[in-house]
């Protein structure tokens, strides 16, 4: 939600208003995946809250080819602005060169463009400060044994996310002098969460700690876990899907913490496209323009706070 | 036109002159290496080496008896859609459908409702509302083929694309978590110490063997393979028959997409992405003609355990999915090429 | 063999043989022919004719032997090779692709082209004149081959042998799908060829064709040579029949009985159609009588068949067994109310050619040894030995796949098939086609022993002569029409001839 | 020997209901029908009423040139991978690894060695290394199936499998950056204010259309898929003709991946996933027979654009994918079942 920037002491008062009707387009990918179907339901939801916002969805594909065209399509429709979750980042970014040419402000979620000039706003989750979370956690729980055993769960490996996430984790491990014994790559569903992590348990017969990156295949890593009948670790989540929060806060299962990373980036894009295309600024920032980037914050959930993190949980 | 070709045989004749020179008796042994003994032999061999290269790299990892239960477990789910596949082809015909099929099963009996109604009554509902979700689909493959006389090809490519976004559309595109306590229980369970999904691949795979190689349906679908139209005219159902074997393959799919919701405790619409491909390999690789007329069970089971195997000697050694892909395809074209090799009957042109 | 002794020669193959994964199909074959001679090869089926010219031809190479071509040792490793030395082939199996037109079925491999760019026109051009040398200028060379019938896509074979500019030219059972008319047709390509001082090796198991067209014969038998160079003027079809089977067939066909006059009617067929094919077809078959069916190749005689069976959708009309109508289109009715078909092609309407012989002499009703779903092969294989024994089927062997077995003996499986099931209509395509001299009578003698038995026979034959020894009674099909329905002893070649004639030209 | 039986044979059948022998004749307008403009009539109708579904719901926005551009801007990648298939399609095969390959071509055209090779000689050197991956694959695939005889499904699902891997193992399963700057230059470029996209796309379907329908390479192709046998026997090297046209389909997966990279300026090995599916379908929804024996250049072309038209109409209707899948799979049944009522001749058995 974003909310927060409704009550602006300075000259941004105004954000709430309704202004000139902006159109916005929307292109993210497949939502073949629990945290891609939440940012697609969050972004909608965000420009429903504004009597000012037209939203136009070109739904989700994870083909770069197509994608492209849907922001041509945006071009050639002259919206006011295009909130852009790129299949790849790197991909997506002549084209969103293209519109900024145009004159269409391109607010880039999650996946990085390759060019600073292809978009007026980045607003990124931090995946490498998710791994640096996670580890840091694992640490904490583990600090005092060095020949602890770490097992990873990865996303789909492919993506520089993922990549990123594994930094951060073998990074912040490495402050504490463990390292990642075993390591998977399942593909963001519970059915590779299942199969990655059942083939894990039977490769690491004991295990002290595990990070899986993703919460939406934490379903399948936990069915696995349960029918191995393994507790003898204990395992941090990522993204922070209710799933995971219900059931850290139940404390009844393995999953002892998670590491969000926000599903509401693409409502956070939209809200940010509606400024930009106004020529509003953000509240409670003296800046008079909106910033050209936001990283978003990656904090622990665990069952102290867990409370506090459920509402604002995806689900899965 | 003076002379007449018709004749009689003089009684004079010597019978045993007529017959052509007996070619094939060979010896026992060659007889069963040739036959399907001898392709399944390759197999058998094959997996050998598999827990070989296993046992030397990974050592008491690989080679304990919990891991060769996880192995099968692994196995199972698309074990038993490649037994259905086996039936299809066979037949001469394929269902690039199935994964997509499964995924639409799992997502139908983990509805909301579907679990509510099944907490009044009984989690066998879910089962039921899964198979009966894999044999409509079937249905549909089945009369749009036999009667519509599409081919096999496009009928379920467009059943895979189709089946997809249902499933998309009735989950809301999210992961839906089974709650039915029975249903959980049951399939999270095990029996005689060896889990249930491990029984229903066992299950299965008898079954599937029985049918095929014992019974008129068995013989029926080899028919049709070998030869459609000899079938057909020799008074059998072949349209009827060919719509039984997408119904039988649809609810192996229903089956597949009860396994994997106990074995996941989810369903959602991604489930069974690309299962077709890995349910056709095995049955390819396991020795099954892919034009028809010769389908062998045990070659599938052998050839899902080998590619089960696989996974787990890659993951056993940390080694990285995209090289295990290579040696995929290159294990598909090996195995290929030496069933060929077994295969290759007296006979055959070449 | 010394070179020079085959100077005079055009071609001369030398102790050929030839192993198939185990299979001996060619234990040393001697072949000489000259420039302008029609060269005719005679054998039983499975004797290895076919093999032997797939080897000229540069289909299958030899495992054993020499061949010399104008004098001169060559290998011939693929059939470019073969082409490019002046061998022509029109195989026994049709070679043509249904999917193509006639024009480039027959220019197909020596396109008339530059630089790979097709000229088109041309090529429909030189197809025009090659039809119309054939006899055949009515046929369009833009027609694709698959609408035609077996006997226009031979035609289309040999006009392809034409446009090659062969020294030679194989034909291996041309006039197994042609009629008489046709093969006259053919006979006189044949001479016009020959006096150009072409070669032509003939392969027929029709001997009344060799001894009007042939000048020299090569006997084959199991693989080898019999007899070489044989002079046909010299060599009496009794002594001929002899080299080819090993034994002596007299020429009679099986004598007809009395058909009792209270004999019921079984089949029962009425008005029949089938639209663009056949109209209004109506006549019955009595329990033990046989009924002919003449006429010229593409009358519809095959349509008609399987019309009755159920395996086409009549437009109007209906068939009744035993009085009782069947179900249009439906041949499983037929098969239970006791119809069976031995169709045309009987590889690819009849066998499963991988599957074992057992498996194929119960395809109709291997339901019915089973208990409930579950088969019963031992009863099946005990069921199948009977029927080798009755029909001498070779090899006795039930577990031998289909595929494996001789023409004649594949025939033979077809009517096991029907006898194993009990059926008391029979309705036989070509039963005879591409089939040898002594299992020809054989079958004939099978037919009639059926008949006598009580079995109501229909049989589809392209040779007259055929038809009108084996039935009781002759139905002449021209254009789709029933045009004339007699006892068998009331007509003869020329008169089914000359109705035939007439009926095409109105 | 007396005959007696009561022979009903009707003298007054109508002589216009006994077919002549030519039966296909027919008046040329029947005949224009039936035969290949009969066929492509259907595919335009079909293109027609989308462009007027689009009209009307999308109005202004639909109904535009640059719209109309984007359209075919988008169908050229797949339809470049589609032309290409046609020929395989036509000649019996298929290949199931042009998406797979076409991502290992962008990957290796785009190494940063390949890139810095580029940039000391030629923009070129990079396309025509992205052509020598793909027919380098093709290579492959066609040597296993012309000389391994390794049916083509198994073939080349196994070069799916392994290119897939091989890209991610050789880009390190990273995205790489196209910085070449004159490649980037020429593909952002255009000519006479059309995309050189798209003038690829046109000036490949034009070469593939007079492939096809013109020279004998392309009746080889045609005979091939129609009688292997006979065309083998017709002295034509048939062989060497599969390994040919192997080749070609991934020489067109390589153009694509050019194509590719030009509009992403970016390479990576999920470049194309799930291609082979849409390019099959495009090539059969446009008439190309599965299996074998007819192609169509022209009925390919319409068939991608079908496809294209379609999601470009969803889009602009914010309509959902999973929606659109259904109906996708639904149009590709129907186009099938259309096709073959069109091309289905008369005298057909039942
Ligand atoms: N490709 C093959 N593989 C194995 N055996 C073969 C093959 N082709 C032919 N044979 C066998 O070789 C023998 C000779 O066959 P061939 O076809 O040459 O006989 P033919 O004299 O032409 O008979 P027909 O008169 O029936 O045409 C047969 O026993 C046949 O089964
Ligand atoms: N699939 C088809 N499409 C178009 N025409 C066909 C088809 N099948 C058969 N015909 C036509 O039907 C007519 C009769 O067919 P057919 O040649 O089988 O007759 P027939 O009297 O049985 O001759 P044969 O002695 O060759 O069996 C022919 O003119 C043929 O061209
Ligand atoms: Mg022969
Ligand atoms: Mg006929």
């Amino acid at each position: 939600g974003t909310d927060s920037t409704s009550s602006g002491p300075t000259n941004n008062a105004n954000n709430t208003e309704t202004g000139e009707t902006v159109r916005i387009g929307w292109s993210g990918p497949a939502a073949d995946h629990g945290w891609l179907g939440a940012i697609n339901s969050a972004a909608i939801a965000e420009a429903e809250k504004y009597d000012d916002v037209e939203l136009v969805v070109a739904e989700g594909t994870n083909d770069a080819n197509l994608q492209i065209s849907q922001v041509e399509t945006f071009i050639n429709d002259e919206l006011d602005a295009i909130v852009l979750l790129p299949t790849d980042g790197a991909a997506l970014t002549e084209v969103a060169i293209k519109a900024m040419e145009a004159g269409i402000p391109v607010i880039n979620v999650d996946r990085e463009f390759s060019s600073t000039f292809a978009a007026r706003v980045t607003v990124l989750g931090d995946n490498y400060g998710m791994g640096v979370s996670a580890g840091t956690y694992i640490c904490e729980q583990l600090g005092d044994n060095p020949d602890a055993v770490v097992a990873e769960i990865a996303g789909i490996d492919s993506l520089p996310l993922t990549q990123d996430r594994s930094r951060g984790f073998s990074d912040a491990l490495g402050d504490c002098g463990l390292e990642v014994s075993n390591r998977v790559a399942a593909d963001f569903t519970v059915q590779g969460g299942e199969a990655a992590a059942s083939q894990l348990l039977s490769a690491a017969p004991q295990i002290d700690a595990l990070w899986n990156h993703d919460d939406d295949q934490g379903v399948g890593v936990l069915a696995a876990i349960d029918s191995a009948g393994r507790d003898e670790f204990f395992m941090v989540g990522g993204a922070g899907s209710k799933n995971a929060m219900d059931a850290i806060k139940s404390g009844d299962s393995v999953l002892e913490a998670t590491v969000i990373y926000p599903s509401t980036q693409g409502a956070d894009g939209v809200a940010l496209a509606r400024l930009v295309a106004q020529g509003k600024s953000l509240g409670d920032l003296v800046e008079q323009d909106v910033p050209t980037r936001i990283v978003l914050y990656a904090p622990v959930v665990t069952a102290d706070n867990v409370d506090e993190y459920l509402p604002t949980a995806f689900t899965s | 036109m003076s002379e007449q070709t018709p004749t009689t045989v003089s009684e004079s004749a010597a019978p045993t002159q007529a017959a052509p020179p007996e070619k094939k008796s060979g010896n026992a042994m060659q007889r069963l290496l040739g036959g399907a003994a001898g392709r399944n032999l390759g197999l058998v061999i094959a997996l050998a080496l598999l827990i070989v290269v296993g046992a030397i790299t990974a050592g008491d990892r690989f080679m304990n008896v919990e891991n060769f239960l996880n192995i099968i477990r692994f196995a199972s789910i698309i074990g038993v859609i490649s037994i259905g596949m086996t039936f299809v082809i066979t037949a001469g015909g394929i269902d690039l459908s199935v994964g997509s099929v499964m995924g639409l099963a799992s997502v139908v009996a983990s509805l909301s409702w579907v679990q509510a109604a099944a907490d009044q009554t009984s989690w066998l509902l879910m089962v039921a509302v899964a198979l009966a979700v894999g044999g409509a689909a079937g249905l549909v493959n089945g009369i749009v083929i036999a009667y519509g006389k599409v081919v096999p090809f496009m009928a379920t490519l467009a059943m895979l694309v189709g089946a997809r976004g249902l499933a998309e559309l009735l989950s809301n595109k999210q992961t839906q978590i089974v709650s039915q306590q029975g249903f959980l229980e049951f399939f999270r369970g095990d029996f005689l110490g060896i889990a249930w999904l491990v029984w229903i691949f066992v299950i299965a795979a008898v079954i599937g063997w029985f049918l095929l190689g014992r019974t008129t349906f068995g013989r029926r679908t080899v028919a049709i393979g070998g030869n459609f139209e000899a079938t057909r005219l020799a008074g059998i159902r072949v349209k009827r028959h060919l719509v039984a074997l997408y119904v039988l393959v649809g609810v192996s799919a229903g089956i597949a997409a009860v396994m994997m919701l106990g074995r996941t405790t989810a369903g959602t619409s991604t489930h069974g992405t690309l299962y077709e491909l890995d349910a056709i390999a095995a049955v390819v690789v396991g020795g099954t003609l892919l034009v028809g007329g010769r389908g062998t069970i045990v070659g599938t089971v052998l050839g899902v355990l080998i590619f089960s195997t696989l996974t787990n000697v890659f993951t056993q050694n940390n080694l990285s999915n995209s090289v295990q892909s290579v040696v995929k395809g290159v294990i598909i074209v090996v195995a290929v090429l030496l069933q060929q090799r077994f295969a290759s009957r007296p006979g055959r042109s070449s | 063999m010394l070179k020079g002794d085959n100077t005079a020669s055009l071609l001369s193959m030398r102790g050929i043989t030839k192993e198939f994964a185990g299979v001996k199909a060619l234990r040393g074959v001697d072949l000489d022919v000259v420039a302008g001679e029609v060269h005719c090869v005679l054998g039983q089926n499975g004797a290895g004719k076919s093999t032997l010219i797939k080897i000229l031809a540069g289909a299958h190479q030899p495992s054993g032997g020499e061949i010399f071509w104008q004098g001169e040792q060559r290998e011939i490793p693929n059939p470019v090779a073969a082409i490019d030395m002046g061998v022509a082939t029109m195989y026994q199996e049709l070679d043509v692709v249904d999917g193509l037109t006639i024009a480039e079925n027959i220019f197909l491999g020596h396109e008339l082209a530059t630089g790979g760019v097709l000229h088109r026109a041309r090529a429909a051009r030189t197809t025009r004149q090659l039809l119309e040398r054939l006899g055949h200028g009515n046929l369009s060379p833009h027609r694709e081959v698959g609408t035609l019938s077996a006997a226009n896509k031979q035609i289309v074979s040999m006009a392809r042998a034409l446009s090659h500019d062969a020294k030679l030219i194989i034909m291996d059972e041309p006039s197994a799908v042609l009629d008489a008319e046709e093969v006259k047709n053919l006979f006189r390509v044949v001479n016009e060829l020959t006096s150009q001082g072409i070669a032509i090796i003939y392969i027929s198991h029709r001997l009344e064709e060799i001894r009007q067209i042939g000048d020299r014969i090569t006997v084959i038998k199991d693989g080898a040579s019999m007899a070489s160079g044989l002079s046909v003027a010299d060599t009496p079809t009794p002594e001929l029949i002899r080299l080819m089977t090993g034994r002596n067939v007299e020429f009679v066909f099986p004598p007809r009985r009395e058909l009792p006059a209270d004999a019921p009617v079984v089949l029962d067929i009425d008005g029949l159609s089938l639209r663009g094919i056949f109209a209004d077809v109506s006549f019955d078959v009595r329990a033990g009588e046989v009924v002919g069916l003449a006429g010229l190749v593409g009358s519809g005689r095959s349509e008609i068949l399987e019309t009755v069976y159920g395996a086409r959708r009549a437009s109007s009309g209906h068939v009744s067994v035993d009085g009782k109508r069947l179900r249009p289109g439906a041949v499983d009715r037929a098969v239970t109310s006791g119809i069976g078909l031995s169709p045309e092609e009987r590889k690819s309407q009849g066998l499963i050619l991988d599957e074992p012989i057992f498996k194929n002499v119960t395809l109709s009703n291997f339901a019915r040894y089973a208990r409930g779903p579950l088969l019963n092969e031992r009863r099946e294989r005990a069921v199948t030995r009977e029927q080798i024994e009755a029909l001498e089927l070779r090899p006795a062997d039930p577990d031998r796949p289909a595929g494996t077995l001789s023409g004649g003996n594949q025939q033979k499986i077809m009517l096991a098939r029907w006898l194993v099931h009990g059926t008391r209509v029979l309705l036989l395509d070509e039963p005879t086609r591409g089939v040898d001299v002594g299992a020809r009578a054989e079958i004939y003698a099978l037919i009639r022993r059926l008949a006598d038995a009580g079995t109501a026979i229909v049989v589809v034959s392209s040779e007259i002569p055929e038809v009108l020894g084996l039935a009781d009674r002759v139905l002449v099909i021209g254009d789709g029409r029933v045009l004339h329905s007699t006892p068998a002893t009331e007509i003869d070649e020329h008169g089914v001839l000359d109705l035939v004639m007439k009926g095409t030209a109105a």
